[in-house]
């Protein structure tokens, strides 16, 4: 539990008074987003996407497994998230603790509760054999808001990801059945000011931090706020606009890499 | 999942017969346990809760302390035989992302400044479980924490509101919460109105959104009273005798 | 390991050699026990058992599994108790400890080697299903000797919860085939005092613990010594007659609850 | 489990032609090991268990230390292959609940409050187990302790009596373990006959329970006896020399 | 396991086209990571890894410190999606395993006595494997220390013989790994030659050893060249400009 | 982790300057090698090996099993050594560390790899049922050179063992299919001197390490290089040769034990 970096709180809260954020980016602004899908071979589909200096890569891998029994025509679909030591001097080796959870949780029921893929469409033989569908999150270079980064990444590569039929000799690949997904932004507020798509600096002084996922008819389709501190009601209601604003430019980058 | 379950009839009544901005049962009793320095015993519709508050303590092992205030500690546990599939003993995935945004809303609302390096724990067993345990755990955590005489800015009070067949309702029961459209449960500080906890699945237009925010806080403002009058019964009595 | 009270062993020494103890109660007596069944609805069977300030809350679920290879007609039973961190400023989160596993080890062997469920009425398909009965202790608040209270809980438990036979389509449900049960009785020694059913207190600077199951017939079912102090055969010889005698009073309030 | 087997003939004689009061054959060894401070090869029946004492050294991490006293530190392991079906290699709660009614018994008598601060850890492996091994590891123990030079106030020895066919016998094996109608291992020190363990399953009236006691005692005596013996083998060459 | 393929064909080729003594293409690229001191991406054939080094910093927790030297701790990790059938995240007794070998290679070489109670921290994520990680983390790893400027005596450079259809070649591909008689993966410090890691599985005569032996390291001396050639492209700009 | 104990290793470099061993060895010498076989009746096969006082008991269990997918006709060996705090005052109780895991993997390895188990012949039904044979290795007392007393008991314990058919109603029992298997020697190296067989000491004051398994044809069939330190081209090539000649002794002196 480290001391807050109160010289960092102040230089940063000083520059907000003046409207400004440090990289010189708006309030409201998302830092440059790169998006490469397919870069893992051995994948069954796999995407790289940065967020200003921050990189996550996510994996999908598919095997042929048991349904569970209160759904046993549905697919199965499983989120991890490893927040590897290689990817910041504060991540530690071991099993995931409470913020990597959180980030696997928060990424898998924006795909789940959102129903991106067809599960119903997964099944093989009903109660008996389904298609599992593993998401794995693997933090390369931690520079702030693995959420949305990690999010984007899951759907990038899902969206370019093949059923492995072949060889599960179950006929040939084919893509995941999906539905439109909706796009993940991320705020977070500090001595009353919110920011969106935070840098690792804003993530450390945050108080509060929103993240609302949006679909393309502007519906609203997950939302959770962590941290400690609160936010008012307008906050809330402004925090939405402006990540339905930036989730329509982040779909239509996405819409362009995957090819729809 | 789907079903053919009519969760709202024709007269705008519920399965449970609830009216759409109406909350299920809660009774709620402080201090109920010996040992704890707070405690509470809380029903909500059929769950059943306990919270039990020890400390301010010194927070050990002694790197988890912050020589600036003190740290709050929430564990949230679900009890082996509280569901209806035997749940394994332990933490899970979901009831330690639940601790953790239990134990931040807590953080949010007690004057942990006070206590420097130490550490306050808010132990939440549930006991039966139905919907809605998490806003029903950290409104049993704010009386306990009240019970156990910790300083608070003021008591959080937590209430979902949710959608089914298309309408915002308060507070899903069990059916409405497996086959509605969205669930949106949060904790705010009545007296202030801000929001400390707030969680959204599901699919909600802006405008629903709006509503669905209101009713949760009114939800919240009534759950807080029912605190409020929990602890006044157990303290009232000494007070009359003063 | 905490150094030993010395000023608490003190003065409980002097008592005890008035022959008092702290709370008034005479060397042999139990404090006030209450019992309470059917206090959790998801349960198929729970009983909450208070001695004194002492809580105990004991769940049973049961589910269709398979028998153990060398009993293939067989339930099978499991016991399993949490020290939560609710019930006491010393109990820590995470794995059972010692203190944990000899507790329901000793509850489980109460039950088991008693045949207190009749496990042989338990097989669905000899070898392939059987039902598994799951006894979870819960201690809610810890005020001295959890043996007892977790051993009474559960015979509360058992005797009041039905086979969920209908939600498995497994016909009607029923009640569990039950043999008449041990009632356990704790003593502890202190300073060459042994006293029974001990308090925080008195667990605290104990020596030497007994406890003691007998049967409605004076009979002697399983005993347990803990701690590291001893006992002469004397003590032992006199803590089983104490056992009986409260055995039987403590029986005689179970059968009034549970209706038998 | 029930069974056709006669544990006892018509002659009195059990399964392996012992009498009611007749211990398995005990074969005991001090001081077997080297980089151990003390240690003891023991076999007992078909048992076969080797223990090693360690200490008093300093107790690791120091939060386990006790300033008045040493700490004993029992740790009871079965070999993966020391059972008809393999053993999953590590702790289970069978033998962390061994572990710990051993460590407390060697509590009592050991001098512990010459090494304050200290550890001494008692490792047992049961490298080939038939029914007994807690009274056997245990009396084990006690002679790798004494061949430690670890200053007791006696030489803890172990044994149980159990029922077959409703008749009290003395050190149950296998088949009376499995088939018999209770089990009574306990320890005792020696020299002032008080008991230092005890734990019993099964059915027995007051009366065998007396007469079951009795039996255990002087079983443990013999074994005390075999116990001295091995010690003297071990020492007696070197005393002799002196 | 035994196969029908023709791991060499009549003309010397191997599967892929390669000769006996060609290694699999191999690119290289320094500090390719804003959080870590140095990294490197490394593909080898298709082996993609990426390699992160972090220290010297304090070593915790404290009692791993050593008063003398640096420590140094390689973490060799397959990310789930590396390997056909999904791996379970976390490390297994193989990554453990190698990440001993690999930690005591670096160990060699790096100036360790520069740091004391220092901890140098080597990440090796396996992004997509085929045959040959080891020597390919290794190697990326050798480069990730380069790039943060940890004094080492030199860079290590790692690469595998082995033998397929009694022939002895370089760098086994996957195919050849399977079914292949031998594999000998090895690391040099290419300054003086010496061997900082090896391990055999298979079967060898002494004179195919001493030829794999050789052949191997030839191909460390390769990837030496590939290595320093990478750390040029990186800092060569930089320079100029001065 | 320890400070290098520098007066013990100037004492034995001074020592091997003079060419000598501090137990009066030459630098290629093993120490006296006991090998007992049948040591634990339970086992399917068992040995105890000593070399000096290092002492080390291994133990053959089988069970009958599933096949791996990917070699449906094969039976199933798994290795497993414990560093168990009865045989150090420095190993410590709790899951594998490194060096245990490095140790069972060396010895797996030398057994897997060498096909020293005929797994092909431990099919029972292809697909479904098999032989797994569990190796446990069990360290008794710890004076240096694990590697070759666990490699050494566990050929002796496989080629002692009974394959327990009629345990499981298979017929009756039968001996381990096995093939000729190649012996381990170790070496270290501490100031450029390189010794067979390190005693305690010397493994502590060790530079680097290496294990060369040989078979009986003087091929090599299995190198595991360990420690920090470096070995030259030369230095690999002479510790290849000793290692062939020490490995032909000991060869012959398991075969006499196993009646070979």
């Amino acid at each position: 539990m480290t001391v807050i970096p109160s010289i960092k709180r102040d230089y940063l809260s000083k520059l907000a008074k003046q409207g400004k954020r440090a990289d010189g980016r708006k309030f409201d602004e998302f830092r440059k987003i790169e998006i490469e899908t397919g870069v893992v071979t051995k994948a069954e589909g796999s995407a790289r996407v940065k967020i200003g200096n921050t990189q996550v890569l996510v994996g999908i891998k598919m095997d042929v497994g048991e349904p569970y029994s209160d759904s046993p025509e549905s697919g199965v679909m499983t989120t991890a998230a490893e927040l590897i030591p290689l990817a910041s001097p504060d991540f530690e080796a071991g099993p995931p603790r409470e913020n990597a959870i959180e980030l696997a949780r928060v990424v898998d029921r924006g795909v789940r509760e959102s129903e991106v893929i067809e599960l119903d469409k997964l099944c093989i033989e009903p109660g008996e054999k389904v298609w599992i569908v593993f998401i794995d999150i693997h933090i390369l270079d931690y520079d702030g808001n693995l959420f949305d980064a990690a999010s984007l990444a899951t759907l990038a590569a899902l969206f370019t990801a093949k059923v492995p039929a072949k060889r599960f000799e179950l006929g040939d690949d084919y893509t995941i059945p999906l539905k439109d997904p909706p796009v993940s932004c991320t705020s977070v507020k500090f001595n009353d000011v919110v920011v969106m798509d935070p840098s690792i600096d804003e993530e450390e002084i945050a108080d509060a931090r929103l993240t609302v996922a949006t679909d393309k008819n502007g519906d609203l389709r997950a939302m959770q706020k962590g941290l400690s501190g609160s936010f008012t009601t307008d906050e809330i209601r402004k925090v939405i606009k402006s990540s339905l604003d930036n989730g329509k430019t982040i779909r239509e980058q996405l819409y362009k890499i995957i090819g729809k | 999942m789907k079903s053919d379950i009519k969760l709202i009839d024709s007269k705008g009544k519920r399965l449970d017969g609830r009216k759409f901005d109406e909350l299920r049962k809660i009774k709620i009793e402080a201090g109920v346990l010996h040992r704890a320095e707070g405690s509470c015993y809380l029903e909500w519709g059929e769950n059943k809760i306990l919270a039990a508050v020890y400390g301010p303590r010194e927070a050990i092992p002694k790197h988890t302390q912050n020589p600036l205030r003190a740290i709050v500690k929430a564990r949230y546990n679900m009890a082996a035989f509280s569901v209806e599939d035997r749940k394994r003993p332990g933490p899970d995935r979901r009831s330690r992302e639940i601790s953790k945004v239990i134990s931040e809303a807590l953080e949010n609302i007690i004057l942990t400044e006070k206590y420097p390096r130490a550490s306050i724990d808010v132990n939440i067993e549930v006991l039966d479980a139905e919907a809605g345990t998490r806003c029903a755990g950290l409104t049993a955590a704010g009386v306990a924490l009240a019970d156990a005489g910790i300083p608070m800015k003021d008591i959080p009070a937590s209430c979902a509101a949710g959608k089914i067949e298309d309408q915002v309702v308060l507070d899903l029961g069990k059916e409405e919460d497996n086959y509605g459209n969205a669930d949106l449960p949060i904790a705010i500080s009545p007296r202030s109105g801000e929001v400390l906890l707030l969680q959204m699945d599901g699919h909600l237009t802006e405008d629903e959104f709006n509503k669905a925010l209101n009713l949760a806080i009114n939800g919240c403002k009534i759950v807080s009273d029912i605190q409020k009058k929990a602890l006044l019964d157990k303290y009232q009595p000494a007070l009359e005798v003063d």
